[in-house]
C-alpha cells in the first residue's frame, strides 16, 4: 500500500513503537509471536532504508511532524548523515536480534525484545530529529532502555551497574535539559535550525556555560574520559547482544548529538580543538586501561571507548576530511565491536574470563577465525575496514599538520594490537577450557554478516566513500541544514 | 586478464592461498597440489612479467603496482625460497594441527611479499607489508603456548616499525600530495633537511625493524624458534630481505639527495657491524638449534645492512649477493634442523648426537649451508664475503673490516657446534630407530638449494646479472668489468677464477675423502656415550657427560660478561612499564559509582572554569 | 574535607549557572514560538488550553516519547524485578478495617476524578497524564488498604497496550490521509466543547488510561517484590 | 530572580546528596532533586508578571496576558522522564538490597577497574 501509507522517516520511530506497544498483546496470542515480531519490525525499518536512503543522499528528506512547519512543530531531518546512521542501526539493530534469537534465553524476553527495538528506534530518533527538546526525549528513551537492559539479567553484580549507569545517567539528561533551558529562555526556540541562527542572542560567556553542559551531557552518553565510568560496568554487566548495541548504537547516536549540536550551534575554534583534545585523552587511557583486562567484555568495553576517543579526535578536526575520518571510524566500530561481542559471546558464554577462550580455535574454528578478524579490523590491518577508517583519521589529521596526534594514534595502536592478539593467540591454545556447545547457525549467521562487512569494506572502500562525502557535507554545511528546514 | 600483468599475478598468489584453504576440505592432496602449483606458477610467472604499471583506486587513494629491476631481484628471493619452503611443508606439517590455516597463512605470506615488492608506491607497500606481518604473525603462533608469546612480541616490534612507516607515509603523502615514491621522493627533497632526517629516520628505522637490525631484533630469536621450521626457512631467509628491500629504498631512491643521507648511512653501517657481532657471540651461546640459527640470522642480516648502506656498488653488490645467499644457506639450515626435529621431536644441541649415520642427506646439507655460511670456498658464500671485504676496503672502512672479519670468524664456532651436537660424536640408543627423511618432499628441497649454492659459487655471474640492473635502476653505475659469469675482479687487477678454484677443491676433496673412506672408515669401532666409566663405574643416566654441554664455556666465561646487559631486557622493560602504567591507570574506575559522579561534577566545574577564563 | 571540597565545586557550578540565567530577566515575556502557539492554538487546533494544544498536538512528537519513557519504564522495572518475591520477614503491618473500607469506598471517585480530568484536557488544566497518575494514586490507595490485593497485570497491560496502538495509529492515520504524521484529521469543532480539538482528546484519553495503567503496574510490581507474603 | 537562585538552589542540594549521601536511597532522592530544580527553574523562565494560565477559558482573554506555554509543555514531559527514571532507579536499588542486604554505595563496587 504504498499510496495509503507514503513512507517516510518517521517511520523508523513509528514502526518500532508500534511494535513495541504490540508486542505484550501478541505475546497472549502466541509466544512464539514475541520473537518474530521484533525481527519483522527491523526488517520494515531496513525496507524503509532502503527506500528512503538514496533520496536521502541526493536531498534531505525534511519531514514536519503534525503538519506544523518549523520552528512551531518538531521536524526530522533526514540527510545523508541521519540516513547514513539510521540504516546502520537498523542493520545492527536486525543482527543483534538474529543473534539474540536463540543466544537470549532469559525471561521476560517480550521485555527483553521491547526494550531492545526501544533502544534502536530512541538512538535513531536522536539521530533523525531536528529539535533540541525531542532529541532529549530520545535520548532519555534511548538510555531508560539501556539501563533497564544493563540490568537485565539476574547476576549478582548486573544490578550494580545499571545503578552506576543510571546515576551518571541521569546526571547527563539534567545537564542536557539545563543547557536546553538556558537556551530556550535566551532564544525561546527549541528548533535546531531556527537555534542556529538565533545563537547571537546568547551571550558568549552564557555559550560557553551551554556548551559546557551540553559536552558533559552528551560526554557522558558518549563516553569521553573522564565521564565513561559507567560504561566498562555496563558493557560488561548487560547482555553481549545488548553491548553490541551500545558500542554501534548508543554511543554513536550520542556522538552524533554532540557533534550536530556542536557544530551548529558553538562553531568555535576553540570548542573543537577541546573536543579533539578530549578524544585523544580518551583514547590513551582507555587503551592503557584494556592492557591489563582479565575481564573479556570489560576489555573490549574500554576498547570500545578508546575506538571512540579515535572518532571524537578525528571530528574536532572540524575539516571535511576529518569528519569523513571519523564517520568511517563510527561505523567501522559498530560494524567490528558489535561482532567481537558477539563473537565473544557465542565463545565463551557470559563469563566473560580471559581463560575462557583458550583453545577455541579448535572447538569452533568459525568464530574463532571471525574473532580473528574482527580484532585485525579493530587495531587497524590491511585490508580489512579497520585500516581504511584509521588511515582517514591519520590522512585527515596529517593535513591539518598535526603530526603529534599521528604519532599518539599509532602508538595507542600497538597498545591495542598488545591485548587484542594476546586475546587472539588464546584461541590457539592446545589446551582447552571445558566449554562445549553448539552454537546455532542463525547465531553463527549473525556474526557472519558482520564479519562480510569488515570484509567487504575492507576490499572495496570506495563503496562507501560517496556515503561517507555526503555525511560529512551535510555534517559541516550549517547553512544548508538551516535554510532546508526553514525553507518556509 | 593480462596474464603477464601484476594484477593476473598477485591473483594467482592470492588466489591460490584461497583455493588451498577450501580444497583442504575437500582432500589434502589437492590441497597440497594447488598449494605447490600457486608458488611455483608466480615463480614461473616472475619470467613473463610485463613492463607496464597498473593503477587502482581503493578508499580514495591511488595504489600502483608495476615491476622495477630491483623488486624483480628481491622477488627472485621469494620465488626460489617459496617452492622447496611449500614442498617441505607437506610432510612436516601433517603431523601439525590446523594444516589448512597453515597454508593458508603460508601463502598469503608469500604473496603478500610479492606485493610489496611489485608496489610502486607508498601505501599499497604498507598494505601488503601488514598482510605480511599478520599473516607471518598467525604463522608465529600456529604451534601454540610459548609460541603465542613470541608471536605477540613479533608483531609488537612489527607494529613499532609498521606504524613507524605509516607516520612518515601519512606526512609524505600531506607534503607531496602523492604516494608514488617517484612523486614523494621529488618533493622530499624540497623539504627542510631535519624533516628529511626525521621522515627517513622513521622509515628507515621501521624498515629495520623487519630486518631485525639491533636494537630492534628482540623479536627474532624467539620468534625463528617458535614458528613451524618450513616456515622459519621463509621468514629468516625472505620475510627479513623485505626491510633489506625498503631499506634500500628508502636510502637510494627517497634519501638520496638529502645532506644527511651520509652519515646515516654511516651510522647504519656501524649498526650493521654491531649488530653482526653480538648477534654472532649470541649465536655461540644458544643450545638450542633452531635459536642459534635465529641469532645467526641476524648476524647475517648485519653483513647486508653494512653493505647496504656504504653505497657503493661493489658494496650493494655485496650486499644483495648476501642477501639472496643467506636466505639459500639459512633455509637449507631451518629445513635440516626441521627434519631432524621431524625424527626426533627434538631441536636441543645437548640432546642430540650423532646422527651422520641415520640422517646423511640432512647432514650432508647442514655441511653445504655452513660452508656457504663460513664464506669458505668454493660454495656461494664467499662471493658474497669477498664482495664485502673489498667494498669495505675500498672505501676505506677498515674498522668495519675488522668487525665483520671479527664475527665472520666467530661464526665458525657456531656453525661447528651446530654440526657437531647434531650429527658428530657417538650415536644414542635412543635414536636407534631415527630414518632419513623422506627424499620427495623433505630431501628434495634440501639438495635442490645445496645446488644452489654451489652453482653460485662457481658461476656468481648467474646472481650478479640481475643484480647489476637492479643497482642501474637504483641509479649506481656499474661497470660491467667488476665480473664475468665465473670471474671476480677487483679494481687493482686481482681475478678469482672460480671455475679453476673449484676444480682443485673437488679434486683434492674428493681423493681425500676416498682415502679416508677406504682406509679410515672400516675400523671404527660403534661407542655409545654411556660407554664411559669413572673410576670402574658406569655413570648414572642422570649425569649427563656429553661434551655438547657446556660447549664453549671457556670462551663464554671469556666473552659474555661484556653482553651482560641486554639490549632486549631494555626494551622488555619499557613495555612493562608501558603495561604496569596501563594497570595503574584503570584504578581510575574505582567500582565506586559516587566517584564516577564525582569525576562529572569535577569534570564540569573545569570545564566551565577553563571555558570562561579562556574567555 | 570531602564536604568542603564538594561544597566549593556545587558553589563554583552554582554561580556559572547563575550567571548563565542572570541575563534573563525574570517575569518578562522572551516568547518567540510561544506567541505563535497562544495566537494559533484556538483557530488551529481547536483547544482551548495551549498547554494541551503543544503537548497533544505541536509537539505531539515528543509526547508520543514522554509515553513511551513511561511505558518503557514500566517494562524495564518488570524486566529488572522479574521474578524477585518479598520475603516473609518483611511483612508489612495489615490495614485496619478503616482503611480498607475508606479505600474501597474512595477508589471510583478518584478514578472518576482522574478521568474527569483527562477527558477535559484540552480544557481545562490538566491532561492524560494528570488523570492517568491520579487513578494510580487510586491504585495505590488499594494496594496499601486492602491486604493480598493484587492489580490484575494481564488487564493493565492489555490496556496500556492498547492506548499506546491508539496513539501510534492515530499518528499513522494522519499519514494515511495524506498528511503527516499525527496531523489532525477530524474537524476541529467548536472551540470549549468537550468534543472538539480534533484529535486531541482521544490521544489525551489514551494517554491517561495508558499513564493510569503503567502507573498502577508499576507500584504494584514494586510493591509485590518487596512486600512479604506468607 | 530569587526563583532562579532558589530553583538552582534545590539542583545544588540534589547534586550534593548524588555526591555525598552513602545510602543508595537518598542519591535516588538527589537526582529527583536535582530534576524538581530543573523543572522549577524552566518554569520560572515561562513567568511572566501578570500572566494568567495560557488557556483560554473566558471569552476576552488575549495572548498577551498569559504566561510562556512551552516551558509548561516541556516540564510536563521532563516531569514524567524524570518519574521514569526514577521508578527504574529505584528498581535497581530493591534488586541490589536484596543481594548485597546493604545500602551504602561504598560497600557495593563488585565491578571495578
Amino acid at each position: 500500500m504504498p499510496e495509503l501509507f507514503p513512507l517516510s522517516p518517521v517511520h523508523y520511530v513509528a514502526a518500532p513503537l508500534l511494535a513495541a506497544f504490540l508486542l505484550p498483546l501478541v505475546a497472549k496470542l502466541s509466544r512464539s509471536f514475541i520473537k518474530i515480531l521484533p525481527g519483522l519490525t527491523f526488517l520494515y525499518v531496513l525496507y524503509v532504508s532502503a527506500v528512503l536512503f538514496p533520496h536521502a543522499l541526493q536531498s534531505p528528506i525534511i519531514e514536519q511532524i503534525a503538519g506544523w512547519a518549523p520552528p512551531l512543530g518538531i521536524n526530522l531531518y533526514y540527510g545523508p548523515m541521519a540516513g547514513l546512521f539510521a540504516s546502520l542501526f537498523s542493520a545492527l539493530g536486525f543482527i543483534v536480534w538474529l543473534y539474540s534469537l536463540t543466544q537470549m534465553k532469559q525471561e521476560p524476553l517480550d521485555r527483553f525484545y521491547i526494550l531492545l527495538m526501544m533502544l534502536v528506534a530512541g538512538a535513531t530518533g536522536i539521530v533523525l530529529t531536528g529539535d533540541i527538546f525531542n532529541l532529549f526525549v530520545f535520548m532519555e528513551i534511548t538510555a531508560i532502555s539501556a539501563f533497564s537492559l544493563t540490568a537485565f539479567l539476574r547476576e549478582d553484580d548486573k544490578a550494580e551497574a545499571g545503578f552506576k549507569y543510571i546515576l551518571i545517567g541521569s546526571l547527563a539528561s539534567t545537564f542536557v535539559l539545563l543547557g536546553i533551558a538556558v537556551l530556550y529562555s535566551y532564544t525561546g526556540t527549541l528548533n535546531l535550525a531556527d537555534l542556529a541562527l538565533s545563537m547571537e542572542k546568547v551571550p558568549l560567556s552564557v555559550r560557553v556555560i551551554v556548551f559546557g553542559l551540553f559536552l558533559v551531557g552528551f560526554g557522558i552518553e558518549a563516553e569521553i574520559f573522564p565521564l565513561n565510568g559507567w560504561a566498562p560496568d555496563a558493557y560488561s554487566a548487560a547482555p553481549a547482544p545488548v553491548s553490541a548495541l551500545f558500542a554501534g548504537i548508543t554511543v554513536k547516536a550520542a556522538l552524533y548529538a554532540l557533534a550536530r549540536v556542536t557544530i551548529l550551534l558553538f562553531p568555535f575554534a576553540g570548542s573543537m580543538a577541546l573536543i579533539s583534545i578530549l578524544g585523544l585523552v580518551t583514547l590513551v587511557i582507555s587503551e592503557l586501561a584494556a592492557l591489563h583486562q582479565k575481564n573479556l567484555f570489560r576489555m573490549l568495553a574500554y576498547s570500545s571507548m578508546g575506538q571512540v576517543g579515535l572518532a571524537i579526535a578525528a571530528l574536532g578536526l572540524f575539516t571535511a576530511e576529518g569528519v569523513y575520518a571519523a564517520l568511517f571510524a563510527m561505523i567501522n566500530h559498530a560494524i567490528v565491536k558489535g561482532m567481537l561481542f558477539l563473537a565473544v559471546f557465542a565463545m565463551a558464554g557470559g563469563s566473560a574470563n580471559l581463560d575462557n577462550l583458550n583453545g577455541m580455535g579448535r572447538k569452533k574454528p568459525v568464530l574463532s577465525f571471525m574473532f580473528t578478524l574482527g580484532a585485525f579490523a579493530i587495531i587497524g590491518l590491511p585490508p580489512f575496514s579497520g585500516f581504511w577508517s584509521k588511515l582517514s583519521v591519520l590522512t585527515a589529521m596529517g593535513q591539518t599538520g598535526n603530526y603529534i596526534m599521528i604519532a599518539i594514534v599509532l602508538a595507542t595502536t600497538i597498545v591495542e594490537a598488545t591485548y587484542y592478539l594476546r586475546a587472539t593467540g588464546r584461541l590457539y591454545l592446545s589446551e582447552g577450557s571445558p566449554v562445549e556447545s553448539k552454537t546455532p547457525l542463525s547465531a553463527i549467521a549473525a556474526v557472519a554478516v558482520l564479519a562480510a562487512g569488515i570484509l567487504w569494506i575492507g576490499f572495496f572502500p570506495g563503496s562507501i566513500d560517496e556515503i561517507l562525502t555526503a555525511g560529512a557535507q551535510d555534517l559541516l554545511d550549517t547553512a544548508k541544514y538551516t535554510e532546508g528546514v526553514l525553507k518556509d | 586478464m593480462d596474464i603477464t600483468g601484476i594484477p593476473f599475478f598477485l591473483a594467482v598468489s592470492f588466489g591460490g592461498a584461497f583455493l588451498a584453504y577450501l580444497l583442504h576440505f575437500a582432500h589434502r592432496f589437492l590441497r597440497n597440489a594447488v598449494a605447490l602449483l600457486t608458488v611455483s606458477v608466480s615463480a614461473a610467472l616472475l619470467f613473463w612479467l610485463g613492463d607496464e604499471t597498473f593503477s587502482i583506486e581503493m578508499g580514495g587513494f591511488i595504489l600502483t603496482l608495476g615491476k622495477t629491476p630491483y623488486s624483480l631481484f628481491f622477488a627472485g628471493i621469494v620465488a626460489l625460497l617459496a617452492v622447496p619452503t611449500v614442498l617441505f611443508s607437506f610432510t612436516y606439517m601433517a603431523k601439525e594441527e590446523r594444516p589448512a590455516m597453515y597454508y593458508l597463512n603460508l601463502l598469503i605470506t608469500i604473496a603478500a611479499m610479492y606485493g610489496i615488492l611489485f608496489s610502486l608506491d607508498l601505501l599499497s607497500l604498507f598494505i601488503f607489508w601488514e598482510i605480511m606481518t599478520w599473516s607471518s604473525f598467525l604463522l608465529t603462533i600456529h604451534k601454540g603456548g610459548n609460541a603465542t608469546k613470541a608471536g605477540v612480541k613479533y608483531f609488537l616490534y612489527s607494529a613499532a616499525g609498521a606504524y613507524a612507516i605509516l607516520f612518515s607515509i601519512v606526512i609524505l603523502f600531506n607534503m607531496s600530495g602523492s604516494l608514488l615514491i617517484e612523486d614523494v621522493a621529488r618533493s622530499f627533497v624540497l623539504q627542510n633537511p631535519l624533516m628529511q632526517l626525521m621522515l627517513a629516520g622513521t622509515l628507515l628505522f621501521g624498515f629495520s625493524v623487519k630486518a631485525g637490525l639491533m636494537p630492534m631484533h628482540g623479536w627474532a630469536p624467539d620468534a625463528y624458534a617458535e614458528s613451524p621450521a618450513p616456515f622459519t626457512a621463509l621468514f629468516s631467509g625472505a620475510l627479513s630481505k623485505m626491510g633489506i628491500f625498503g631499506m634500500g629504498m628508502v636510502l637510494y631512491q627517497i634519501f638520496l639527495q638529502s645532506p644527511f643521507s651520509l652519515p646515516v648511512r654511516e651510522l647504519l653501517a656501524w649498526a650493521g657491524g654491531i649488530t653482526s657481532a653480538l648477534a654472532t657471540l649470541r649465536a655461540i651461546q644458544q643450545t638450542d638449534a633452531k635459536r642459534l640459527l635465529a641469532y645467526s640470522s641476524v648476524a647475517q642480516l648485519g653483513y647486508i645492512v653494512i653493505g647496504l648502506a656504504l653505497g657503493t656498488p661493489l658494496s650493494m653488490m655485496a650486499a644483495l649477493f648476501i642477501a639472496l645467499l643467506h636466505g639459500v644457506f639459512k633455509a637449507m639450515l631451518f629445513f635440516a634442523v626441521g627434519a631432524v626435529y621431524f625424527r626426533t621431536g627434538l631441536t636441543d644441541l645437548n640432546e642430540l648426537r650423532g646422527l651422520i649415520r641415520r640422517m646423511p642427506v640432512s647432514f650432508l646439507t647442514v655441511l653445504m649451508a655452513i660452508i656457504s655460511l663460513a664464506n669458505i670456498p668454493p660454495l656461494g658464500g664467499f662471493v658474497g664475503k669477498w664482495l664485502l671485504y673489498e667494498s669495505l676496503i675500498q672505501s676505506d672502512h677498515y674498522f668495519l673490516v675488522i668487525v665483520a672479519f671479527f664475527s665472520s670468524t666467530a661464526s665458525f664456532l657456531y656453525v661447528y657446534r651446530l654440526i657437531f651436537s647434531i650429527f658428530l660424536g657417538q650415536e644414542e640408543k635412543e635414536f636407534e630407530h631415527v630414518k632419513e627423511v623422506p627424499f620427495l618432499t623433505m630431501q628434495l628441497p634440501m639438495l635442490a638449494l645445496a645446488a644452489v649454492t654451489f652453482i653460485t659459487g662457481i658461476f656468481p655471474g648467474i646472481v650478479l646479472a640481475p643484480i647489476s640492473s637492479a643497482l642501474t635502476y637504483l641509479g649506481f653505475p656499474i661497470y660491467h668489468d667488476m665480473w664475468s659469469m665465473s670471474m671476480l675482479f677487483n679494481e687493482w687487477g686481482n681475478r678469482i677464477n672460480l671455475l679453476a678454484m673449484i676444480s682443485v677443491i673437488g679434486t683434492v676433496f674428493l681423493t681425500g675423502f676416498t682415502i679416508l673412506s677406504l682406509y679410515r672408515m672400516r675400523r671404527t669401532r660403534y661407542v655409545t656415550t654411556k660407554d664411559i666409566h669413572t673410576s670402574g663405574e658406569v655413570p648414572t643416566e642422570n649425569e649427563n657427560l656429553t661434551y655438547a654441554i657446556n660447549f664453549y664455556q671457556p670462551f663464554e666465561r671469556a666473552v659474555y660478561p661484556v653482553l651482560s646487559k641486554s639490549i632486549r631486557a631494555w626494551i622488555d622493560w619499557i613495555g612493562r612499564s608501558v603495561s604496569e602504567f596501563g594497570d595503574f591507570l584503570r584504578h581510575i574506575y574505582t567500582g565506586d559509582g559516587q566517584t564516577y559522579a564525582w569525576y562529572v561534577v569535577l569534570f564540569l566545574t573545569f570545564m566551565l572554569a577553563a571555558g570562561s577564563w579562556l574567555l | 574535607m570531602k564536604k568542603l571540597l564538594a561544597t566549593f565545586l556545587l558553589g563554583f557550578i552554582g554561580f556559572y549557572l547563575y550567571t548563565a540565567f542572570a541575563g534573563v530577566p525574570f517575569g518578562e515575556s522572551k516568547m518567540k514560538v510561544g506567541k505563535d502557539y497562544l495566537e494559533t492554538t484556538v483557530p488551529k487546533t481547536g483547544a482551548v488550553n495551549t498547554v494541551t494544544s503543544i503537548v497533544v498536538n505541536y509537539r505531539g512528537f515528543d509526547t508520543l516519547g514522554e509515553v513511551t519513557v513511561l511505558f518503557l519504564a514500566a517494562t524495564g522495572l518488570g524486566a529488572i524485578l522479574f521474578g524477585m518475591k518479598g520475603k516473609p520477614e518483611d511483612k508489612h503491618r495489615e490495614p485496619s478495617s478503616i482503611l480498607t473500607t475508606g479505600a474501597k469506598a474512595l477508589f471510583p471517585i478518584i478514578v472518576l476524578l482522574g478521568a474527569y480530568i483527562f477527558i477535559h484536557g484540552h480544557l481545562t488544566p490538566g491532561g492524560g497524564f494528570q488523570g492517568g497518575t491520579i487513578i494510580a494514586t487510586g491504585v495505590l490507595m488499594l494496594i496499601l488498604g486492602i491486604k493480598k490485593f493484587h492489580a490484575n497485570h494481564a488487564l493493565l497491560s492489555i490496556m496500556e497496550s492498547l492506548a499506546g496502538i491508539t496513539f501510534v495509529v492515530a499518528g499513522i492515520l494522519g499519514l494515511a490521509f495524506g498528511k503527516t504524521f499525527l496531523e489532525n484529521i477530524l474537524p476541529l469543532g467548536t472551540p470549549g466543547q468537550v468534543f472538539s480539538a480534533g484529535v486531541i482528546p482521544i490521544i489525551y484519553v489514551a494517554v491517561g488510561f495508558k499513564v493510569g495503567a503503567e502507573l498502577a503496574g508499576v507500584l504494584d510490581t514494586m510493591m509485590s517484590t518487596t512486600r512479604g507474603e506468607e | 530572580m530569587i526563583y532562579y537562585i532558589v530553583s538552582i538552589i534545590v539542583m545544588l542540594i540534589g547534586l550534593y546528596a548524588v555526591l555525598m549521601k552513602k545510602n543508595l536511597i537518598k542519591i535516588v532522592v538527589g537526582l529527583s532533586l536535582i530534576d524538581s530544580g530543573t523543572h522549577l527553574l524552566l518554569v520560572a523562565i515561562g513567568f511572566i508578571k501578570g500572566g494568567t494560565a495560557p488557556i483560554y477559558s473566558e471569552p476576552g482573554l488575549t495572548a498577551d496576558a498569559m504566561v510562556d506555554p512551552v516551558p509548561q509543555a516541556l516540564v510536563l514531559t521532563a516531569i514524567v522522564i524524570g518519574v521514569a527514571v526514577t521508578a527504574v532507579a529505584l528498581a535497581m536499588v530493591i534488586r541490589i538490597y536484596a543481594q548485597h542486604k546493604t545500602l551504602d554505595i561504598r560497600k557495593i563496587r563488585s565491578l571495578k577497574w
